[in-house]
């Protein structure tokens, strides 16, 4: 099990990302903007949190157009597991990978917040199976955080209690492809697997990780 | 070197949380006759070459805009 | 008066200072050289009128690798680990433009660690406005939060911390304080002395443009209502660029690949290369022509710009292309700007002209000093108690205080600011000090900044030494020892009334406290002239603290943790002089008990190290009623206590100061607590026991009950609501 | 109503880095010939009552515009 931890310039998680990775055993290695491949060893991929691009023009527009990202788009393609975390989940909405948009939080403000989370959909492998409505406590944080789209149109994994300050449609938090393969979440599973932190809830989302390509 | 303007605005219908603060302060601020406030890009560049508008089209379908929550439009300076 | 005075005069610089150019240089300065003199001559950059004061501190220690006088303070935290700490003010720039002004300060400070080859870890910030009722302050306060969790959270360092007040006095010149925190290994510490005769000087980062020219001498060494016309364009902040340059810079220190390294600040490339020749007792040649602008700029311009997001290095040839190649890779430009020559002389060039040629060390270390006039104010005189009306409704006062700006939740703020980035942070903002693991250690860092501000205006000395011992309290709260201290000094002019005497005693009183906790200042700041319209600011030495952890598990909250558990109160009585209670700087404290403040802090320390303590938080504003509500809500666990009659019951109950500290521990523990404290100056008291939804205090057969949702709604109500 | 619109841009001179950032970006995605890449705001206010052109103005001063780093100009609809 090797996970691509993509970098972009503005980068901010990838290293809590790759540790959170190692502590479920699995190895990580960075993949850089600017390679049209990943490494040769990747069975699945995580784009991290942070400010990409310095969030210009959009979150994750810049970064969705960086060449790594068809390398990112043919592992999602033949089926491959990734996770977008944040400003992942913004960079795989922007490439289409997922449906959507994350637009500004309905608080106007950056918001760093423990937040509770409930399973919405136990079939993907992204929730450790536990079953629907099951709780995770996930911190979110960030500025733009409100996915915007038809929760009809897209899988929805993950849902926010009713404390939803960053105001998404249907209190989404995270989401998948309809294959389940490709999962995109705003909360931060990678701030929440060591129990030093305060949970490890977010272990079970990144255990996604290393199942077999769906 | 053309100059080049692009807008890009929130499409109708999708609402404008900053617009709609922006309309809040503004009333607090005693300007009470003001609505529909809507808060866009202007986007200014210059551009070499052939068909600037043609290009600054290209770049907006590319990067500039995403067409599922914004509508934009391009303006060549005569 | 010829045009040359009036020049210098609208530089800054006073007719003596221009007089004794000359006589330095052996013959009239450039143009270009008299704005590099008025620049780094400055208050803000030769602390001419503080530097004297500033001995008194103590700055040696058995961890201290670097103490004041580099970009930053460096001290061994084992483990193979150092860290590096510095705070610095960015108060002028904020008062004019909020958000930029607060976002480049931390900008600035983070430069500063990187320059010590260390990664930042954390940020604090401690902020001052005028009361919320002023819209202005509500601006000012509201944007400059904005501008630092825009920064911070932008180039991925988590803000920990910090402090926030208002209070009428900073109406006209707000605070805006910011701290960094990084980690290196203490022999990849970097230095800002250059060396090695025909090194190459190297500029990395941001175009220069206009931004912030004069800022140094203009913005932060005069009173902000004199001309207005001095104002320098605004310096407008780019965290994506910062990121960069700090994932670039230390991947450069990381591979050897660096000799020395500076950040851009105040007074731009003339500081940063004025000192890194003085530091390093050598020459540097530059051409002006090479460094890449962002606009066309004259040679002094180009010298004196303070455009963000440059570091300047110097590099051996041989490493010249690896250095520009991992540049780029970052996409950052850099570009040899100079190079390393014998002798002393800093040199610039410009169009093929020599436009300043003068020895580094007269820029930077030959500023003139003052002696600041020491004007004792009268001393205070302690409150008339009968003539502060006492609550009729002991519990609505309680909740009103709970309520108060000063003393409400400031998770407004916090919440704003990414805490969490890095994966390290294990005790958040809320509480008395924040906990961050060393990466790749077993080992935690606890940081914290404080200042009792209403306490220096009525007795600075008393003041100083409670500004430290709350530092000191609020990291033993969390089971850290204080092992380092960064401050900085906001005071108001100090040539006029009795600002250089509030200096002076702050400066021995804070000394005083940190030499019996054996805690070093390891880096600091000054930031003078902070009065504006006649109104000056209370002196406002803010104490930016760290301390250590041996093991990461092991801290220590402030949150009640179960039914049954013993409430103890350990230190002297409070008082309202100085409190939020009577709303402002009114009274006399009595004076400060340096060491049984610090025996508490020790006993403290002492039972969080057998890790008997369950809780524990630092009683400050408000009180002991205050610090109950608190410890109840982050624990959602009521208490019931009894507090010893005597003394008027709002005394009791929301008093300040004395060195307190709330504690909890089992009922089995409470011995072996009393046998720690035995033979110790510590007065220790169990007031009562955890447990209920109500947070009850009864004071003789009187008694203030608050259930605990309501105590929180007011707590966690009061900012929002100030604000709203 | 009059439809007002409010242009804000970053003043001369002063750093953009949301306009660099973009230009970078545009290069990246093969528009070589661009330049001068420059960001500001658009921002759409329906206006009652007199003088809607200096209401707009003095809406600027006071909030929508920061005079320090931003130029603005207001276009009223015919
Ligand atoms: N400006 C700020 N930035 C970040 N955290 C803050 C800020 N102000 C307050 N906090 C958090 O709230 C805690 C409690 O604030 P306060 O009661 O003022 O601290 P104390 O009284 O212990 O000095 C602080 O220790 C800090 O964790
Ligand atoms: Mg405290």
């Amino acid at each position: 099990m090797t996970v691509a931890v993509v970098r972009f310039p503005g980068s901010l998680d990838h290293d809590s990302a790759r540790r959170a990775v190692e502590r479920l055993g699995a190895r990580a290695e960075y993949a850089w903007h600017a390679d049209g491949e990943l490494p040769a060893e990747t069975t699945a991929v995580l784009l991290p949190g942070g400010f990409s691009y310095g969030d210009h023009l959009r979150c994750g527009a810049i970064a969705s157009r960086a060449p790594v990202m068809a390398a990112v788009r043919r592992h999602a393609e033949a089926g491959g597991r990734v996770v977008g975390i944040c400003n992942g989940f913004q960079v795989l909405c922007e490439a289409g990978l997922l449906p959507g948009a994350l637009r500004r939080n309905a608080t106007l403000s950056f918001v760093c917040r423990q937040m509770d989370l409930e399973v919405a959909d136990a079939e993907t492998p992204w929730t450790g199976g536990l079953p629907s409505g099951a709780g995770l406590s996930i911190p979110i944080k960030n500025n733009e955080g409100a996915w915007y789209g038809d929760p009809a149109a897209a899988r929805v994994v993950l849902r926010y209690g009713p404390d939803n300050p960053l105001g998404s449609t249907g209190r989404v938090a995270g989401i998948a492809s309809p294959a389940g393969n490709v999962m995109g979440l705003m909360p931060h599973p990678e701030e929440a697997c060591d129990p030093l932190l305060g949970s490890t809830d977010g272990g079970l989302v990144l255990s996604g990780l290393l199942g077999r390509a769906a | 070197m053309t100059q080049v303007v692009v807008t890009v605005m929130p499409k109708e219908g999708v609402l404008d949380p900053q617009g709609q603060a922006v309309q809040g302060a503004l009333a607090q601020l005693g300007f009470a006759g003001v609505d529909g406030v809507r808060i866009g890009k202007r986007i200014e560049l210059e551009i070499a070459g052939e068909d600037p508008e043609g290009q600054a089209r290209a770049m907006c379908e590319q990067l500039l805009a995403n067409a599922l929550i914004e509508d934009f439009w391009v303006e060549v300076a005569a | 008066m010829t045009t040359a005075t009036a020049r210098h005069r609208r530089l800054g610089l006073t007719d003596d200072e221009a007089a004794r150019i000359p006589e330095l240089l052996g013959r009239e300065p450039s143009d270009a050289e008299l704005v590099m003199f008025s620049l780094m001559w400055s208050e803000h950059c030769s602390y001419k009128h503080s530097r004297p004061l500033l001995r008194a501190f103590p700055t040696a220690g058995p961890r201290v690798l670097q103490g004041p006088g580099e970009n930053a303070g460096v001290v061994d935290v084992g483990d193979g680990l150092a860290v590096a700490l510095k705070i610095e003010s960015h108060n002028h720039p904020s008062a004019v433009e909020p958000f930029e002004g607060a976002a480049t300060g931390v900008g600035g400070i983070v430069r500063d660690i990187l320059a010590m080859g260390a990664r930042p870890i954390a940020l604090l910030d401690s902020l001052r406005f005028g009361e919320l009722a002023s819209p202005r302050s509500r601006h000012l306060f509201t944007r400059s939060v904005a501008g630092i969790g825009h920064y911070g959270n932008c180039i991925g360092v988590p803000t920990v911390g910090g402090e926030v007040a208002f209070d009428d006095r900073y109406e006209d010149s707000c605070l805006v304080n910011a701290m960094c925190v990084g980690v290196v290994a203490p022999e990849g510490v970097l230095r800002a002395a250059a060396s090695g005769q025909g090194n190459a000087l190297v500029l990395i980062g941001n175009r220069t443009g206009r931004d912030g020219i004069g800022g140094a001498s203009v913005l932060a060494s005069a009173e902000l209502d004199e001309d207005e016309d001095k104002r320098p364009s605004v310096q407008v902040s780019d965290p994506f660029t910062e990121r960069k340059l700090m994932d670039c810079c230390l991947e450069l220190a990381g591979a050897g690949a660096l000799v020395a390294l500076q950040d851009l600040g105040a007074a731009g490339l003339t500081s940063a290369a004025s000192e890194m020749a003085a530091k390093g007792r050598v020459g540097l040649d530059i051409d002006l022509d090479l460094v890449p602008l962002r606009e066309a700029l004259a040679p002094a311009e180009i010298l004196v710009s303070e455009s963000q997001e440059r570091m300047l290095a110097v590099v051996e040839p041989a490493r010249l292309d690896e250095v520009v190649a991992v540049c780029r890779r970052w996409d950052l430009d850099a570009t040899r700007i100079g190079s390393v020559t014998e002798g002393e002389a800093m040199v610039a060039r410009a169009g093929g002209e020599v436009v300043a040629d003068l020895p580094a060390r007269l820029l930077a270390d030959e500023a003139p000093v003052y002696e600041v006039p020491r004007h004792p104010a009268p001393a205070a005189e302690p409150l008339d108690l009968a003539a502060v009306p006492e609550p009729a409704d002991l519990a609505a006062a309680w909740r009103d205080l709970l309520a108060r700006p000063n003393l409400a939740s400031k998770r407004w703020v916090y919440e704003r600011y990414d805490h969490l980035v890095g994966a390290n942070t294990i005790r958040r903002p809320g509480g008395d000090a924040a906990v961050v693991r060393l990466p790749g250690s077993e080992r935690a860092i606890a940081l914290t900044t404080d200042c009792a501000e209403r306490h220096c205006e009525l007795d600075p000395r008393g003041g100083g030494r409670a500004s430290v011992l709350e530092a000191a309290r609020n990291l033993a709260c969390v089971g850290a020892r204080p092992v380092a201290a960064t401050d900085c000094l906001n005071f108001a002019n100090p040539e006029k009334g009795s600002t250089g005497w509030r200096l002076a005693e702050a400066i021995a009183g804070m000394s005083e406290a940190l030499t019996a906790l054996s805690v070093p200042v390891v880096s600091g700041n000054v930031s003078l002239y902070n009065e504006s319209a006649g109104r000056a600011i209370h002196p406002t030495p803010v104490v930016g603290m760290m301390g250590l952890l041996e093991r990461a598990d092991a801290s220590v909250g402030q949150g009640f943790i179960a039914e049954g558990d013993l409430v103890v109160l350990a230190g002297d009585d409070g008082v309202l002089d100085a409190s939020e209670a009577v709303g402002g700087a009114l009274g006399r404290p009595p004076d400060v008990d340096v060491d049984r403040e610090v025996a508490t802090i020790e006993l403290v320390l002492a039972a969080a190290g057998e890790g008997i303590l369950r809780s524990a938080h630092d009683v400050s504003g408000g009180g002991l009623a205050v610090a109950l509500a608190e410890s109840a809500i982050a624990g959602g666990l009521g208490a019931e206590v009894a507090l010893a009659p005597g003394r008027r019951d709002d005394e009791v109950l929301f008093g300040e100061g004395g060195g307190r500290v709330l504690l909890t521990v089992r009922p089995e523990d409470e011995g072996r607590l009393r046998a720690l404290a035995a033979g110790a100056p510590v007065r220790l008291a169990t007031v009562g026991a955890v447990g209920g939804q109500d947070v009850a205090a009864r004071v003789g057969d009187r008694e203030a009950r608050l259930p605990l949702d309501a105590a929180r709604a007011a707590h966690e109500g009061g900012l929002p609501e100030a604000l709203a």
